[in-house]
């Protein structure tokens, strides 16, 4: 169970914004990514949960085996929460969505539907789904957006009881989470060098 | 992927009435043709296979605008993308419960319809027939043409101009085997290829779509 | 005391359950006597032969399928500038039987239709505003089933029901504008020329008054049956909201 | 019984015959409706009492 | 105002090629019919105005889908709403952009399409007067119908079924001036009644749609 | 140019969430609201916006006063940032936007098209906006999501520049925004109490 990315470089509306990225993740690691806005977080995470791919470089990791949090939820308005979580346990195979409802304190919000969630609730509700996908590497992409106080420490805990479990994490953020034994990954020095111009195949990087 | 199905009908059906709205709008094509052609009951009667059908499609078309924009929006299809299921599957499902909220009562309420269209009495039986056959290609094949639009915004109207030509053999089709069979004429081959089209879709475009979406995703 | 103090849920409950037994009555022994004077005690006429009789149910039907949506129109209007949650109730109440008794008028009169003008259907003015309102009903069910918050939906409705009443309107009067059509004209006006004789005027009131009352008992039962639906849901939130 | 209706029976019993359906169907599920709103509503409240009795010897 | 009917227009226009595409549907719509109906030019002819006109109607049905709906998702509206613009001017702009995307360009085209649909010869010029008469109500009155729907996902359907009924006077009066047009009988009346139509819905129903948007944006 | 606020309650989905707020604010003056996820912060500053009635108290403040910024930014992704600067501009019949650019760090990106941008670069074009509103009372709900350091820093000089010049703000967060000089209010004392039960025409609170 390790993630090795190795080389790695990654485009975004056909231009390159990050490369030469290369590091391993084992069980029981979390890294997390940093960089000022606009240097590539979102590209990696997507790269390399497979949604786009790569321009060069390898990703390496056991099939079937990460779950992705991105900008959006994935979360159905008219379902309530637990439909929701049920769905996704349901599509990876699994049952039991109520250690996901306790991780998330939504037992509460079980019976509501998810449209008159508020932003951080429902933020709550999509990080929860992380634990009914059953995965051992996650990808999260600024989890932590609009939660309060409590509720990220309620996600650091649920995190770090995912890496002892074995598990991994990628995670791209702005603010701190209090996960001291992660690694931090700046991505600024891995930006892309703009290709030296003139050369027309370069416009097919 | 039964879970998916599940979900999409349970979505469709507490969006306000999924079922009832599809029908709702086919009956309201079927209406406004002789508004428009005038009321002279020869000519009606004539034009009902084609009406019908060109309602059912339409009823359809609209129907589908959303099948993956939604979620595509709420990033629902990044998940499903890194999910176990294949998204071949979950095109599958998909377009299934599409079938179900909208081809299924089409095919129930079509009788009625053709009532009122003035249809040669011995329409009927074929008209539920063609339908129930021709449907699910409709089903099938808008979730091809969703699938190609489907990071667009605004990507309705494109989605229409790609799926209605696709939608054209099953038209006429269908059509000439209500028709034929409303005239008391053979009418075996029509069905046959209807159906041929039918199977045709099923089998093959449910992986045109997964490959549209997946470069969509990007 | 106002009157508006029976816009108050409970005041309505306490009304409303003691006028409901009064009002079923009625609407049963009115509805089922006059169906039964014009079906089986009145003569055939001697140009329509016995499809006189689809009178009693046409017109009846009609006419309420037209005044329900003019009832819903004040009790939106209600809602809209006096907030009375008991009004917008009443309103979603009347919906589906405005609905069914629309579709009764556009059932018996087609069949109608057809020995009397040969055609089941013509494009007339009143029988297309008919139809169109038998469609807002629709609109207007719909619209009501798909918008979660009760309060919203009940603006929303109440601007739908405003724009709809120019089809009501239609298909009450376009007559008088129209002259052009298939369709019959005033038959029971008070003006004694265009009147239907009283062997077939009285079961007919008769009728009319039966489906009034029919509309009103569904209406109170159906609106009592709205507010109980709306303080379930006032009591779950409550409880969601505690727990 | 019938009186006798000529050529056009079927089409007024066929009025009759709709009309009528339609009715006992609008009647019949305003009913059904009423009793069964009736009922969760009974059922709520009950549970809210409950709740509310519990507070108050909690208090 | 000004900047927002000039917003709509370019946003039309960059997704995609708004004009285009209600053009391509009209046409598409105008194609089926016959493809269904069968190929006979007598009813051809004369089902033609009809044809025509529902078609028009659906191409401004299926791009109105979105006119309010893309401005609620992205927060627009709320933004609008607290901006010094009326409401109601933001309903008559954002009308007004997507009768100049949709229903200008079908006034234009409508001519070949008669041409394809076998239409009388001297129903050419009055199918483009009714046409330019009538349009501008579609464009008003689908936009009350998205501003009742605009907070609902899946809300196209529902709002087809509150418009459709809503466009069948305009389509009755305006088919019936082509086909008398067509058939050179005296149609002054019915044009009357379409303009009528029209200014009716231009002056009362912006200030309808922008209440439901204001009670929509709760 | 004083935003007044008295005994406001507010409601979300039909029950009453808040209840008992008052508070006013000055030119120059800043307050920031607090709570936990779900407490009602974006349900107030609705209110407050006008975009939904009160339940009960008065929000007073001089007509055409205030600009709203939620947490969707009304960002159109196929305008280029100039350009969806510009339309808001004119709405609001000003013209410039050159300051805006400034102040928030877009001028690299001004021909960029808005959907070309990452998460934190459309988030300060959403606050870039707040610029070119010319309205004196900023409501901001959570403005600092996705952004990053140096950006939340850009951000809190353009907030103070506006209040130096005599504007307000009220703004809902769950970081600290380095401002010292606002005011804070919890807002976790005025939750509403469920109303009293049993009479049938509470039904409708
Ligand atoms: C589909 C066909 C028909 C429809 C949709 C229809 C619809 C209507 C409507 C909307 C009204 C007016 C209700 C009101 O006052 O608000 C009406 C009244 C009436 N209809 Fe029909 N009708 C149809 C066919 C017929 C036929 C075939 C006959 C008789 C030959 C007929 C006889 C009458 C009469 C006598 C009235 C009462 C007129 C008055 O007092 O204003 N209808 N119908
Ligand atoms: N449509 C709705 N129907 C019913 N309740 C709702 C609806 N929308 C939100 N709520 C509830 O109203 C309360 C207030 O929500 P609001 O969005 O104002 O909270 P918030 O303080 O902004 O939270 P956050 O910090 O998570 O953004 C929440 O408890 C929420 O669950
Ligand atoms: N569709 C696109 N076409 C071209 N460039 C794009 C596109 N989407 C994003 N970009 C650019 O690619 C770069 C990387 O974007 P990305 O979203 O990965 O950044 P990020 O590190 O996640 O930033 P943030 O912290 O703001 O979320 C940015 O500079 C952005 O402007
Ligand atoms: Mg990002
Ligand atoms: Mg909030």
């Amino acid at each position: 169970m390790e993630l090795t990315i190795e080389d790695l470089a990654c485009a975004r509306g056909g231009v390159r914004v990050l490369e030469g990225i290369g590091f391993r993740l084992g069980a029981g690691q979390a890294m997390v990514l940093r960089g000022p806005n606009g240097v590539g977080k979102t590209t990696l995470l997507r790269t390399v949960a497979g949604l786009q791919p790569a321009v060069a470089g390898r990703v390496s990791l056991p099939p079937e085996s990460l779950a992705y949090a991105g900008h959006a939820d994935g979360v159905k308005a008219t379902l309530t929460v637990a439909e929701n979580l049920q769905f996704w346990a349901r599509v990876h195979g699994l049952r039991d969505i109520g250690a996901a409802l306790m991780a998330m304190n939504l037992a509460a919000l079980a019976d509501r539907r998810a449209g008159q969630l508020s932003a951080g609730q429902r933020r709550r509700l999509g990080l929860a789904r992380l634990m009914v996908t059953g995965r051992f590497v996650w990808l999260l992409d600024e989890p932590t957006v609009s939660l309060d106080a409590g509720s990220v420490a309620l996600f650091a805990a649920m995190l770090r009881g995912h890496l002892v479990q074995g598990g991994a994490a990628l995670i791209a953020t702005h603010i701190d989470l209090g996960l001291d034994e992660a690694r931090v990954l700046d991505l600024t020095p891995f930006r892309a060098v703009s290709p030296p111009q003139g050369a027309f195949d370069e416009a097919f990087a | 992927m039964r879970a998916l199905f599940l979900r999409d009908l349970a979505l469709a059906i507490r969006a306000g009435g999924g079922f009832g709205l599809g029908l709702a709008f086919f009956l309201l094509v079927a209406v406004l043709m002789p508004l428009g052609v005038g009321p002279d009951q020869g000519v009606l009667g004539r034009i009902a296979p084609g009406v019908l059908w060109v309602g059912a499609l339409l009823a359809c078309l609209l129907s589908l605008d959303r099948l993956f924009a939604l979620d595509v929006e709420d990033g629902s299809l990044d998940l499903l993308a890194t999910a176990p299921l294949p998204l071949e599957g979950v095109v599958a499902a998909k377009a299934l419960a599409h079938w179900v909220v909208t081809g299924l009562p089409l095919v129930l309420a079509a009788p009625v319809l053709g009532l009122e269209l003035n249809l040669a009495p011995g329409g009927y039986a074929w008209l539920v027939v063609s339908l129930l056959v021709g449907t699910p290609a409709l089903s099938v094949i808008g979730a091809f043409g969703t699938a190609l639009t489907v990071g667009l915004k605004r990507g309705g109207l494109l989605m229409s101009l790609l799926v209605l030509p696709m939608y054209v053999p099953t038209l006429i089709f269908g059509a000439e085997v209500v028709r034929r069979g409303a005239a008391g004429l053979e009418f075996g081959g029509a069905l046959v290829f209807l159906a041929a089209i039918t199977l045709g879709a099923l089998a093959l475009l449910p992986f045109a779509a997964a490959a549209a979406i997946r470069v969509n995703l990007r | 005391m106002s009157i508006w103090e029976y816009a108050n849920p409970k005041k309505f409950m306490e009304t409303s359950a003691r006028l409901l037994p009064w009002v079923t009555g009625f609407a049963m022994v009115s509805l089922l006597g006059g169906l039964f004077w014009g079906f089986f005690l009145t003569p055939d006429d001697f140009r329509q032969g016995s499809t006189v009789k689809i009178i009693y149910l046409h017109v009846p039907a009609a006419i309420m399928g037209t005044s329900a949506w003019f009832m819903m129109l004040v009790t939106s209007l209600i809602w809209l500038i006096r907030r009375h949650h008991v009004s917008a109730l009443a309103a979603k109440a009347a919906a589906p039987v405005g609905l069914t008794f629309t579709l009764i008028g556009l059932v018996t009169g087609a069949i109608w239709g057809q020995p009397m003008w040969g055609t089941w259907w013509a494009w007339d003015p009143r029988l297309t505003a008919f139809l169109i309102l038998g469609l807002f009903y629709l609109g207007y069910i719909a619209l009501w089933a798909a918008v979660d918050d009760p309060d919203t939906a009940a603006d929303l409705t109440s601007v739908l029901c405003i724009v709809g009443s120019v089809f009501a309107f239609l298909s009450r009067y376009a007559i008088l504008f129209w002259n052009q059509g298939l369709h019959q004209g005033a038959s029971l006006s008070l003006d004694a020329e265009e009147n239907v004789s009283d062997v077939y005027a009285w079961p007919l009131w008769t009728c009319i008054a039966g489906f009034l009352l029919l509309f009103v008992t569904l209406v109170l039962l159906r609106t009592r049956t709205e507010i109980r639906a709306r303080r379930m849901a006032a009591l779950l939130s409550r409880e969601r909201m505690a727990g | 019984m019938i009186p006798d209706l000529g050529k056009y029976a079927g089409a007024v019993l066929g009025a009759y015959g709709a009309s009528i359906l339609l009715l006992v169907l609008l009647v019949a599920v305003s009913l059904w409706q009423a009793a069964r709103i009736k009922r969760a509503l009974a059922g709520v409240e009950a549970r809210a009492k409950a709740g509310a009795a519990t507070e108050a010897t909690d208090a």
